[in-house]
């Protein structure tokens, strides 16, 4: 019997699903033992990978890295394992291949639209947003500052600012990784910026933004802000369904508005990827492992159980998913041409870190949207490609 | 310049009385010593009167003035402390000026006076130096100008010498009665070195420690020809004098002090009880040849130091020791002596009170 | 004084050597090897993964352009410029209520040295709670008072105070120690100055502070050594708890130190060379304000011996 | 008179205790009081914890969250894993920086001096500048995810503790050791029996130190330790926080738990550490 | 029990000269005192026969091995220190002991000689506390017993009495002479008190720090009779005795010794030149009236300690100090007196060299 190890990254109930799936796996044969390990730092798996042998086998991250890591050579190649990659999206498959080679394979697929709390919209009478403009007057009539200047309820936020930020960039037309290199400076995607800026945070000054941002409970705990009415709508992926669902909410959910009806439903597609390192103890037993990661059965379940969107296209009509509510808006948009995946490539960590920190400087109000996003343009020139 | 006057006195640390009922009245421009013990209290009564320490009860008067509850910068009192308690980052001029400075008198006075303080010291050429830079002795010197320099009512001393080694003693104790001769201050003096309490005080105050029996500190107070020849009591007669007093236990025969069934003394008794502490100073003895009449005893040690014998007499009444400032005699251990006093050298204590009868 | 023996001089020589070679092969494997590899990478393009390429001194031009390596430094001057005079200035005065006369010494000291043993990763779980602007006790506290009630760790003009205050929180060993210094302080010398009627402003300017100045040396230094350096703090502070995207260090970048953005480079952008580069010229850095201490403090430290 | 001056006095001396231990009381409670926090927020039931303005008292007492941590994150296993550190560290530091130490105060060699300073020197190296090329000898040697670069350097003399204790042993008279040399003890004789046993103040201030610093730290575990099983607490709770969300109730109550070791050995050796922190620091 | 024998033995410390050309031979079983001022190499000497200094050049031999480059603990020789030197974390039984557990004896060996050994020194009771929780006495016989166990063939002691007040040091004094009189090893002894140096030393060797002048350290070496009756040179003179023996400028003329132009002596001078340097004990100088012959002068201060007076009188050459050991006497300060001295007690130094010449 050959033991490997399974480290991830999710934690909690994600952790215990995933624990159900690797049992399912180690009772189907008897040559192969998993051991699951739920280890939520990507630093350490990174550190974790230098090592002349590896402490893991078999391992998940994001899409945003392989390109990298790749490069660095410390990803095993897939190619061999000889997996049908034609059932999984193209947008997801192309931030995983590097020259030609698999370097990691997709087990979930993620993207963002806009969820609301229908309480709340009836209460002011305001019906789900298809574009940016009438986005932007729901956000208006939504808002909510009391005397004191203090917001109590804001119109849209964002749980993930840097999610949020990409999307509504796509949703004017704009792109921050245009032709394949990193474009902060991009039109549309400031467009989609300073949209956010000029309609939520400025109107309520963003010393009362923060302010109200700070008083948040924790994201998905019983104190969680949309929950709790504090926004009235948001960017969100697909795990809101089950988490709003089981929280007894009343909502719902509709494409990202765009600008103009064409880029309806505009969002950034992020994948969950499976990957072996190359300093694997037992590459093989993992590479078989993966691929029963890889099957329609387990993908299946696994998506299903972490309420993520699944990486086949062939089980986007599956009825396993018809028990999550509203899921179907998001599932749809797997198809979409506005579904934007990014190419793999080496600077998209760094990028990524610079973007934060150029977004959380635009919501302290310390920097204009332009002058921020040309910073990390000018930060870009530096990027290894 | 003061008098200063202790009232009844007291002090309990953490429960524990220290000093109990001291009454002392330090007269006008006197030169007063208190000596005792270690721990017996002279350095809390010093404190007490600086201000340093608060009273458990009593009163101290400094001229007129009740000071119980005076600060001790307001006592115009200065202190010069065992250690000197100099400020070692400054120099010997800011040390001597740092009461002037204090007062916040202007610059070119401070300076002035230092410069008088620091020539009627000697202290002129060292006035840009760090204590640390300086001998024993200077820093002594530099503790007296500090002192000096507030021309206070009261001078302090907490054993200013015994840090030092012995000729810088001798030369320092010449000093400060030089310093004494030319500011008639009243001072206060502690140690316990009975050299200096006798060369030094106009009088001398004996402290012991509150013991089972002592129901006070203060043993006896007076000058130091007074204290050496009439000891109240057996306290003061054995702090005083090296070798110390010889005490044994004697009895009255007629005109006779028996010690050991042997006659002591050499003529008429004064008034004594049947039973008494005989006291004899070591160089009041005289020795005789064996079998003279006397008290007889055998030569246990000699100390020679050159100018003096020091004898160490084995007898059945213990170790009597005897010093012989004949240089030219020359007794020997083993050598069989007897012993005898002029009664009129005799003192004789209490066997209960130990308290002083003639 | 000596305990050497002249005519084994290679004896006395093999002696000492035989004690210290912990130490003698420690620095050559932990401190003399490592100091001049990094030199080694600082001059080239380095991954983790892949041989370093030699690229000259690229890596410290970068730096110059590069304004997230100015916004670090700046925070990590700024949290060493005031955090290390408010620690001196907060031990001195806590050094001193501690110097009354208090009973139960032990506990008082226990009680202040009490967050200094408390783990970094545990204390700023802690604080983010404590200075979590809605549910947190300290804008609680604050409101009492009527004082402002900041944003601590979501205003970028907070999130370095909120950092400060984690650090300042551990004062109690600086506490302490200054309390031992000022035990050591002869008792005599406060009451001369006391008889020659010297205020208590005047006796802590004249005689406690020059005593206590070679211990506030050696504290600055190790302090200015730790503020420096200082990374769990922030790293800890700054971690936008449920949330596994990625964000700030801290609100606007405020809480972005030196080894945080080091450490960054090094192990996340796996740009080591430029990790490197970073580490020496804080060893510059360092050794640069450590002289300069040094060199004022002749004019302020005091030694009894001089 | 005496009596009335007593009481007068007493009056003052009362006002001055109020002041002294109010001025006492409250710094503590500034230091103490983020502690209590943590201490009640464990035992407050989760539905307490967020009531916003915050109350201090929990209104009923729960023990639900030390069990959540306990289960969830495994407690037991990450506490062994940091004693085991812990230890060894300690283990390490007593047996090699005395002996440095000693041969810096006390033994007399050409190159003393120099190997002093640069026992400093290497205090104020920022361990930045060497921290990668040590990742990547221990990684070379295939160290990494073992505890050997957690311990090993224990074992090679830190030069804060060589510092520490030499300090200390300057301050033993030669004339002991002499003493002993006359009575015919060979060096390491005299280390042995006579200066450890003397140096034991010292030597417990650098144990604790060192107890409570490795005990604590964060960055090398993180770094070098991979796996979860290897975990120490540290990065057991940090790791803990990404993968339960905030759970502010288990979170202080595992910050409780991992704290109570520390300040349990602080208790045990807070005797001569308190005095030994500052001898460090006075020389 | 070994003779010690320095030959030439010099010490340099960082360029400094210390000690220069010391030539001493300690007898067979011999007490022998080194004293000397603060500082003039003592403790250096007798840390080179302990081995815990080196020679920078020279010879010392113990018994007849020449020791030079013989470690301390193969020499055979135990030291008191003057810090007593106890192990802190060692019980008494163990301090004592240690020597014999260094050698490796059984157990029991060691327990029965630490029992023999406390018991001489009265320290059973005390066997199993710690050096902390002694008095001053009994550590100082603690250090003792530790020497004495190792049954060496010289002792060494430095200073062993210096760290304890004035009375136990008198006890202890008595303690140490009396086991030197039970176990008959060479002893050397370093103080720099005198009054120890005179009772306790078989002979006594003075030290001088080396100075321009002194081109060696030893000034005499002789037994503590020897030393103060005839003092060798000006240094041992003022050395012993106190108060110091006054010395004063004389001139020859014919039979007396003019001093200021006063005969100062009664009768029949010994050899001397012209001019030389006359040394008077002040317990030798008699006291007349004012306007008897002899040197006229007036007293200055009385200091009086009750068993003697000294008395400072100013005359043309100078302070003259005189001890007057008769307490009828009573000298008043400011009174006129001429002083003489029998020329047999006179001492008669080498203006230039120094060096006695009678
Ligand atoms: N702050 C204090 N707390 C408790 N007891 C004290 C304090 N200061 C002094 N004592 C005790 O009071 C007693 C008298 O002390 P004091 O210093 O006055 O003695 P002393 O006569 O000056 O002795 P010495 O000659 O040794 O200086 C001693 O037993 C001492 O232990
Ligand atoms: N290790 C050393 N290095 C340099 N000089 C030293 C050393 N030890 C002693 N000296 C110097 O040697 C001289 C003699 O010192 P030593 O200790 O022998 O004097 P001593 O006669 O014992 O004096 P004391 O009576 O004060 O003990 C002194 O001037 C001292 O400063
Ligand atoms: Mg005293
Ligand atoms: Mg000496």
């Amino acid at each position: 019997q050959t033991q490997i190890t399974f480290s991830y990254l999710w934690g909690g109930a994600e952790g215990q699903a995933l624990e159900e799936i690797i049992a399912d796996f180690n009772a189907s044969q008897t040559d192969i033992v998993v051991t699951g390990v739920s280890s939520p730092d990507t630093t350490k798996q990174l550190a974790s990978m230098s090592s002349s042998r590896g402490a893991f086998d078999i391992s998940d991250n994001f899409a945003s890295n392989v390109a990298a890591w790749a490069d660095q050579g410390i990803l095993l190649p897939l190619n061999d394992l000889d997996i049908d990659i034609s059932d999984f999206p193209e947008s997801a498959m192309k931030q995983l291949v590097v020259d030609g080679q698999i370097y990691s394979l997709p087990i979930a697929t993620h993207n963002f639209q806009l969820v609301y709390n229908k309480k709340l919209l009836d209460e002011a009478g305001v019906t789900p947003p298809t574009t940016t403009a009438e986005l932007a007057d729901a956000i208006a009539k939504l808002t909510k500052v009391d005397a004191n200047g203090n917001v109590t309820q804001l119109g849209l936020g964002l749980s993930d600012v840097s999610a949020g930020l990409k999307t509504l960039g796509y949703a004017f037309g704009g792109d921050w990784n245009r032709g394949d290199e990193p474009s902060p400076t991009d039109p549309g995607f400031v467009e989609g910026v300073q949209f956010f800026f000029d309609n939520v945070v400025a109107p309520v000054t963003p010393e009362a933004y923060n302010r109200f941002i700070a008083g948040y409970g924790p994201y998905m705990s019983d104190q969680d802000p949309f929950v709790a009415g504090k926004y009235a709508m948001i960017f969100e992926g697909e795990w809101r369904s089950k988490f709003n669902t089981e929280a007894g909410m009343d909502w719902g959910v509709v494409p990202v508005p765009g600008k103009t009806p064409e880029l309806l439903g505009s969002t950034w597609s992020d994948v969950s990827t499976l990957f072996i390192p190359t300093n694997s103890p037992n590459k093989e037993a993992a590479g078989v492992f993966l691929k029963y990661l890889m099957s329609p059965p387990a993908m299946e379940k696994f998506s299903h159980v972490l309420g993520n969107l699944p990486a086949r296209l062939s089980l986007v009509k599956s009825a396993a998913y018809d028990d999550l509510p509203n899921f179907n808006v998001w599932l749809d948009a797997l198809n979409s041409p506005n579904n934007h995946g990014l190419p793999a490539s080496l600077y998209m960590v760094e990028y990524n870190t610079d973007l934060v920190s150029a977004f959380d400087q635009i919501l302290q109000g310390s920097q204009t949207v332009d002058a921020a996003l040309k910073s990390v343009a000018d930060r870009s020139a530096s990027y290894t490609r | 310049m003061s008098k200063v006057d202790l009232e009844a006195v007291s002090k309990t640390y953490d429960k524990v009385e220290i000093l109990k009922d001291l009454d002392i009245s330090v007269r006008d421009g006197e030169f007063l010593v208190f000596v005792g013990p270690s721990g017996c209290g002279k350095s809390t009564a010093l404190r007490m009167i600086a201000g340093l320490e608060e009273l458990s009860a009593g009163t101290i008067r400094i001229g007129d003035r009740v000071v119980n509850n005076v600060a001790p910068g307001k006592r115009n009192v200065a202190m010069v402390f065992q250690s000197y308690a100099l400020y070692p980052h400054k120099t010997v001029a800011q040390n001597i000026g740092y009461p002037l400075i204090v007062q916040g008198l202007p610059k070119a006075e401070i300076n002035r006076q230092v410069r008088e303080v620091a020539e009627t010291l000697e202290l002129t050429p060292f006035l840009d130096r760090r204590p640390a830079h300086l001998s024993g002795g200077q820093r002594q010197r530099v503790a007296l100008g500090r002192a000096i320099i507030r021309k206070p009512d009261v001078f302090l001393f907490d054993e200013p010498l015994s840090n030092l080694d012995a000729d810088l003693r001798v030369s320092m104790r010449a000093e400060i009665i030089r310093l004494r001769e030319r500011i008639k201050t009243t001072m206060i003096y502690v140690t316990h070195d009975q050299t200096e309490a006798m060369t030094m005080g106009d009088r001398i105050a004996v402290f012991a420690p509150l013991r089972a029996g002592n129901d006070r500190n203060l043993m006896q107070i007076g000058t130091p020809d007074e204290l050496y020849s009439r000891p109240a009591n057996v306290f003061v007669a054995r702090f005083l004098g090296t070798p110390k007093m010889n005490i044994v236990t004697a009895h009255r025969d007629g005109q006779l002090a028996l010690v050991s069934g042997n006659a002591f003394s050499e003529g008429a008794l004064p008034d004594t009880p049947a039973e008494f502490l005989l006291g004899a100073r070591p160089e009041d003895i005289r020795l005789g040849e064996a079998g003279a009449p006397g008290l007889s005893g055998k030569i246990a040690l000699v100390e020679a130091l050159g100018y003096e014998h020091v004898v160490h007499i084995d007898t059945d009444a213990g170790t009597i020791v005897v010093r012989l400032a004949d240089k030219t005699l020359r007794p020997v251990a083993g050598d069989a002596v007897s012993l005898r006093i002029a009664p009129d050298l005799l003192h004789v204590f209490d066997p209960i009170s130990q308290q002083r009868l003639n | 004084m000596s305990t050497f023996r002249s005519q084994h001089s290679g004896w006395a020589l093999f002696k000492g050597l035989a004690f210290a070679s912990p130490f003698l092969i420690g620095f050559g494997v932990l401190y003399a090897w490592p100091i001049l590899a990094s030199g080694w990478y600082s001059l080239t393009d380095f991954s983790l993964f892949k041989a370093p390429r030699f690229v000259g001194l690229a890596n410290y031009e970068r730096m110059l352009a590069d304004d997230k390596f100015w916004k670090s430094l700046y925070n990590t001057l700024y949290f060493t410029f005031v955090g290390v005079p408010v620690d001196i200035a907060i031990s001195l005065a806590g050094a001193h209520i501690l110097n009354m006369k208090l009973r139960g010494q032990a506990l008082w000291r226990a009680l202040i040295y009490l967050p200094s043993i408390v783990p970094v990763v545990a204390a700023g779980f802690l604080w983010r709670w404590l200075l979590n602007a809605q549910y947190g006790f300290v804008n609680e506290i604050a409101r009492w008072f009527g004082l402002a009630q900041p944003n601590w760790l979501a205003d970028s003009a907070w999130g370095g105070v909120s950092v400060l205050i984690l650090m300042l929180w551990t004062v109690g060993g600086t506490m302490l120690i200054y309390l031992a210094a000022l035990k050591d302080v002869p008792v005599d010398l406060y009451e001369a100055a006391e008889l020659d009627g010297a205020s208590h402003w005047r006796r802590f300017i004249d005689i406690t502070w020059p005593m206590v100045s070679p211990v506030t040396l050696f504290q600055i230094i190790v302090l200015m050594i730790a503020f420096l350096q200082v990374f769990t703090q922030p790293f800890v502070l700054s971690k936008d708890p449920g949330l596994t995207a990625q964000s700030a260090v801290g609100p606007g970048d405020s809480m972005l130190t030196y080894s945080i953005y080091l450490f960054q480079n090094a192990f996340m952008f796996l740009k080591m060379g430029y990790a490197s580069a970073m580490a020496w010229v804080l060893l510059f850095v360092t050794l640069a304000i450590t002289l300069l201490v040094l060199w004022s403090a002749k004019k302020w430290v005091f030694y009894g011996n001089r | 008179m005496a009596t009335v001056e007593r009481h007068h006095m007493s009056i003052g001396q009362i006002i001055s205790q109020v002041w002294r231990y109010g001025l006492a009381i409250f710094m503590a409670l500034v230091f103490v009081f983020p502690f209590l926090i943590m201490l009640t927020t464990a035992f407050k039931p989760s539905g307490e914890i967020f009531s916003a303005p915050p109350e201090f008292w929990p209104r009923s007492w729960t023990l639900e969250h030390f069990g959540t941590a306990m289960t969830q994150f495994p407690f037991w296993r990450y506490l062994s894993n940091t004693l085991l550190i812990s230890v060894l560290s300690v283990v390490g530091t007593l047996l090699a920086s005395p002996l440095v130490a000693y041969s810096l105060a006390k033994l007399r060699w050409p190159g003393r001096n120099l190997v002093f300073i640069t026992v400093l020197a290497t205090m104020m190296l920022p361990p930045q500048v060497t921290l990668i090329p040590i990742y990547m000898m221990w990684n070379g040697l295939g160290a990494t995810n073992t505890y050997i670069p957690l311990i090993v350097p224990a074992f090679l003399g830190t030069p804060f503790f060589i510092f520490l204790i030499r300090q200390f042993l300057m301050s033993i008279p030669n004339e002991l050791i002499e003493a002993a040399k006359m009575d015919g003890a060979s060096e390491w004789r005299v280390y042995w029996d006579i200066v450890l046993p003397i140096a034991r103040p010292a030597l417990v201030t650098s144990a604790v130190f060192q107890f409570v610093w490795t005990w604590t730290d964060f960055l090398n575990p993180l770094i070098y330790i991979n796996d979860d099983k290897a975990y120490t607490l540290s990065i057991g709770l940090y790791s803990f926080l990404g993968s339960h969300g905030v759970q502010w109730g288990p979170l202080m109550a595992a910050c409780v738990l991992f704290t109570l070791p520390a300040i349990v050995i602080f208790i045990l050796g807070q005797r001569y550490f308190i005095g030994g922190v500052a001898a460090g620091a006075l020389k």
